[in-house]
């Protein structure tokens, strides 16, 4: 879990990485509104196909690739499983399941692979999203959006300070194991609960610091951030022709506009 | 096209078929790209006011306090480290993490847990593909909407009965838990249910948690206490740092 | 019988990071080795190897005869114990007492036992009149001392310190290496221990292990180590300063010196020998320490 | 001018704990000074109040001749910059470059000035290829250097740093201490810096203060205060190595040796006063360094 916390990728010099953060997270939120809304199957697989070939162009290693996707791709399957029993008529086959009889049904089983397929077309762009831009260029984004500085400033500190907690937290989880703490469900529950509080006074010890370290770098309760340029004109170029892009996408594969 | 016939044990079938998967049923947030863009966007509208408000919380306050903005970041950090890590006891199953809000609420208060759970979920979606960018909006409405409310809510009724505050801690964890889970399946069970019934749906959904739900929320309580009371222990004075948290 | 043998072992982060690779690191029952490098030379990774907090890419580890996956934990962790480099990360309880008998709690011993056990840990460590006190209070010295006596009081066979004296002032460290060797010397204990400080090794070490990005640049007894004055700069690390001044007289004034002294009595002893008799001062005090 | 005055200053915690019991402290312009002391002997106190961090209960401190209190807070930390025993205290932007900017940006300079802080704060800690990188992606020496940069760039008058080595390997060691010599030699800037290593010291520090449970023990250049070696142990400090090889030489084996070495140079050159000339073997590499 904590492994997957991995940005190492999107530090890297590469065509991806060097664009204005705010084009790509334009061009992200067209294309998820786009997956979210199209009702056939088309459009959202083609952008995973686009976008999780784009991940493998870039060098990421599938394991990590993997390991992101495990966990919607089991909501996928309980999806599928859902509709495929509940939805629809038309009788696929039935289960016996300890005296009972289930029926899986086509529609239903149309209808779930439907929706895991505009899952992993919606995922895979986010996962791209977060594999050519670090964290602090996406908020630094989302403050050229007009996002509340509070929110931004409280999110820069977060980021910054999960890795640093993690360290901490990681050595005491770690020192708890070596001494039996999870070995017993009960006293791993104890040992979990002394591990989140000790989690918890160590951020506020933490507070302390940082701001003391803020303060004596002149912090009065806003953090100062840089000035925000002006899309350049290339950059400006791509998140046109992204947007147009998308926008010919939606109208060929969804309302059959021929080009 | 959901069979109004139904029988009951159909559904309780389906329930007891999903515990089998491998990983229990949608994780902790609704994934990226379930929700249709209507029912994203209503969302994404009920959440705003409640982080708008804890923004301008959290404005006010850091103005007169300007410690106030680190050390709400920093908790922030913390409870997302809290709601990652992964509960040790195997009955639950491996993938269940606790949700935090009980705590967070507690510590921080349900407005700013508003705020710190929408930049935990944000930071979450992407880059570690739990829940989602459009489905934000709703998992903030889960967790740091109604998991915070229902957890400040009970924990601040429970000490006014009197409980003394480890039983308080305990159901503040429980309850908002579970509320977290009840608001999850009713955004899914609303936007999936189609052109079916409402009502199976979202029971089906509903079951289909329960099995790990119950006794993960169980289990939250526990570490809500758990941790409070580590934390009252160790550094009693730390309590009282953010005065409209739950505790004062 | 060979309390740790790490055969052709590497380890590499999931970002990629190689932090070992290839390495053999073998250590007998009863021994004081000590792994010396630089920051990020794998220190830390190999120990949590040892330790089973992280698992080989490749090669094997055998703890005391055993593959070490093949040991369940209750097992492993009664054979070896680590204590952290931040004493802070390892001391979760509310008193010293607590945080002592929360390994032999979890053993399931018998309460007396578990009693017994905190009096001998921390009597170990010369911390019993902490026993009452609250972690938070302690100071950094009693901490590193108090998180000791907690992985003391699991009774490992090898205990496994990272940077055990990083931190503390001179008294401090002197008491904490006597400590380790009392351990070792007395209780029989196998101790290993990382460290980037070079100075105190000569004297507590049996044997040393030079590690620089994530390879073993050489292993020996500590003359055997330190006589390779370029090995030692390349891996970013520096002689002790009595054998840096022995070894800068001997290589840039020409002075005749036997091998090369690693501690002060052994500089003591050498230059001695060097300096004519009819120059030493009578009566000051002759011999003592 | 007198750069930092503390004159009979104490203080004690909310607790009740008396860290700093009357303390007389100065620092003239463009000095360097060492706050030697042991754990717990009150340095980190110290540095926090000639900060502002914390307020004397008695006394007087001047910064750079005014009355610390009586100075706005913009104005003090352009006169006083601490770096922290912890980087990740410090570093709390996402990147280096935004770290840097953090200071001068609260100062209101123009983003210009800014950029141009930046890269010469990160030129004189040679840092400047880790511009674009993460925080947490940096090595600890790294983020070490890091951290000071980010204290340059706001151009203070006087550097304070609380144990700048601690953690580092040799290498990062005698790095940072050679940066601060250049900042203190080439930039003219007062350096204080608290710690207790006493190896390196006596080269680079003009004036040493020895702090025990909160007060001076002694106070002068590092010739001064290592003469004293009884009060150096009671400070639960030691004498560098080699100050105390000869130390011993001098004490025990009669040796006559003028004064005490403090540093390898110094150790060598009156020892080979005392070895005789037919003794040293020609041809060998004849001096050098
Ligand atoms: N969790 C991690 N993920 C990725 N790389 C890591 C991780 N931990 C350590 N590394 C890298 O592995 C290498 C070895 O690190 P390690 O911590 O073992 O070194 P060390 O010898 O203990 O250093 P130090 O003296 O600073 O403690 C370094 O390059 C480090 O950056
Ligand atoms: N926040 C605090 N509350 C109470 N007592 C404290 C606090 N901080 C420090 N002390 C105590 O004040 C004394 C001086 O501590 P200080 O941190 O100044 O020492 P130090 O010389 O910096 O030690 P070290 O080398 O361990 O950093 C110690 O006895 C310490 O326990
Ligand atoms: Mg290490
Ligand atoms: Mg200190």
């Amino acid at each position: 879990m904590f492994d997957l916390f991995s940005d190492i990728f999107t530090y890297r010099d590469n065509a991806l990485t060097r664009i204005d953060p705010r084009v790509k997270l334009l061009i992200a939120l067209a294309a998820l509104v786009a997956v979210v809304s199209a009702e056939r199957p088309i459009l959202p697989f083609g952008f995973f196909v686009l976008c999780l070939g784009t991940v493998a162009a870039l060098g990421v290693p599938a394991k990590l690739v993997a390991l992101r996707l495990a966990a919607p791709f089991s909501t996928v399957a309980v999806l599928v499983v859902i509709h495929t029993f509940v939805t629809g008529t038309t009788p696929l086959f039935t289960l016996t399941l300890g005296g009972w009889t289930l029926t899986a049904k086509a529609e239903g089983f149309r209808q779930g692979l439907f929706l895991g397929n505009r899952v992993l077309g919606a995922l895979s762009i986010v996962l791209l999203l977060g594999i050519a831009t670090p964290a602090h260029r996406i908020f630094q984004a989302l403050r050229g959006f007009r996002i509340s500085k509070e929110w931004v400033e409280v999110a820069i500190l977060m980021y910054r300070y999960i890795f640093v907690l993690l360290d901490r937290v990681g050595d005491l989880a770690a020192a708890q194991r070596l001494r039996l703490g999870y070995r017993a469900p009960r006293r791993g529950l104890a040992s979990f609960s002394a591990l989140a509080g000790a989690t918890i006074v160590h951020s506020f010890e933490q507070a302390r610091r940082t701001h003391d370290a803020m303060r004596l770098r002149g912090y009065r309760g806003t953090m100062p951030f840089g000035p925000f340029p002006a899309l350049k004109r290339r950059e400006r170029g791509i998140l046109l022709l992204g947007l147009a892009g998308i926008l010919a996408a939606y109208a060929i594969l969804e309302w059959g506009v021929a080009g | 096209m959901i069979d109004q016939r139904m029988p009951i044990r159909t559904i309780l079938a389906t329930a007891v078929l999903l515990c089998a998967l491998p990983s229990p049923a949608f994780a902790m947030h609704i994934a990226e790209g379930i929700l249709p863009l209507p029912w994203a966007l209503l969302w994404y509208a009920v959440a705003f006011p409640f982080v708008a408000w804890g923004l301008r919380d959290l404005r006010r306050r850091s103005r007169e306090a300007p410690w106030f903005k680190p050390l709400v970041g920093l908790v922030g950090a913390a409870l997302f480290l809290i709601s990652c890590m992964p509960i040790p006891v195997p009955t639950a199953g491996t993938c269940s993490h606790p949700s935090g809000a009980g705590i967070a609420a507690i510590l921080i208060g349900p407005w700013l847990t508003a705020v710190v759970a929408s930049i935990a979920l944000t930071l979450q979606a992407l880059f570690l593909a739990h829940g989602g960018l459009t489905t934000l909006g709703a998992n903030i409405v889960s967790m740091g909407v109604a998991g915070a409310w229902v957890g400040w809510g009970v924990f601040a009724a429970a000490r006014r009965f009197g409980l003394p505050w480890f039983a308080a801690a305990f159901l503040a964890g429980l309850f908002s838990d579970w509320a977290t889970y009840a608001t999850t399946s009713l955004e899914l069970a609303a936007a999936l249910h189609g052109e079916g019934s409402f009502t199976t749906m979202f029971s089906l959904i509903l079951l289909a948690f329960v099995p790990t739900q119950l006794p993960l929320g169980i289990l939250e309580g526990f570490l809500c206490a758990g941790a409070l009371k580590f934390i009252r222990s160790r550094r009693p004075e730390l309590l009282r740092a953010v005065p409209e948290g739950g505790t004062s | 019988m060979r309390a740790v043998d790490v055969r052709e072992v590497s380890f590499t982060y999931d970002d990629g990071t190689e932090a070992l690779a290839g390495i053999h690191f073998r250590v007998e029952e009863g021994e004081f080795v000590a792994v010396l490098g630089s920051n990020g030379s794998g220190k830390t990774t190999l120990i949590q190897l040892l330790v089973g907090l992280l698992k080989t890419n490749a090669g094997r580890i055998e703890i005391g005869g055993r593959e070490i996956g093949s040991l369940e934990a209750e097992e492993l962790y009664q054979r070896v114990g680590l204590v952290f480099q931040n004493p802070n990360d390892q001391l979760f309880a509310a008193t010293v007492e607590e945080d002592c008998a929360f390994g032999p709690r979890n053993l399931n011993l018998p309460e007396a036992e578990v009693q017994k056990r905190v009096t001998e840990s921390l009597a170990a460590v010369a911390a019993l009149p902490l026993r009452g006190r609250a972690i938070h209070h302690l100071s950094f010295g009693e901490q590193k001392r108090v998180s000791l006596a907690g992985v003391l009081a699991m009774r490992p066979a090898v205990l496994i310190l990272d940077e055990p004296t990083a931190g503390l002032d001179p008294a401090g460290e002197a008491q904490m290496m006597q400590l380790l060797k009392k351990l070792n010397r007395e209780e029989k204990m196998t101790v290993i221990l990382a460290t980037h400080s070079v100075d105190m090794l000569p004297l507590f070490a049996n044997r040393i292990y030079v590690l620089d990005r994530g390879r073993v640049l050489q292993e020996g007894p500590s003359e055997e180590i330190f006589r390779h004055q370029e090995m030692i700069v390349r891996a970013k690390l520096r002689l002790p300063y009595v054998s840096r001044l022995m070894y800068e007289m001997k290589r840039h004034d020409g002075v005749p010196i036997d091998g090369l002294p690693l501690t002060i009595g052994e500089a003591r002893a050498q230059l001695l020998e060097l300096i004519p008799k009819e120059m030493i001062l009578p009566g000051i005090e002759e011999s003592g320490s």
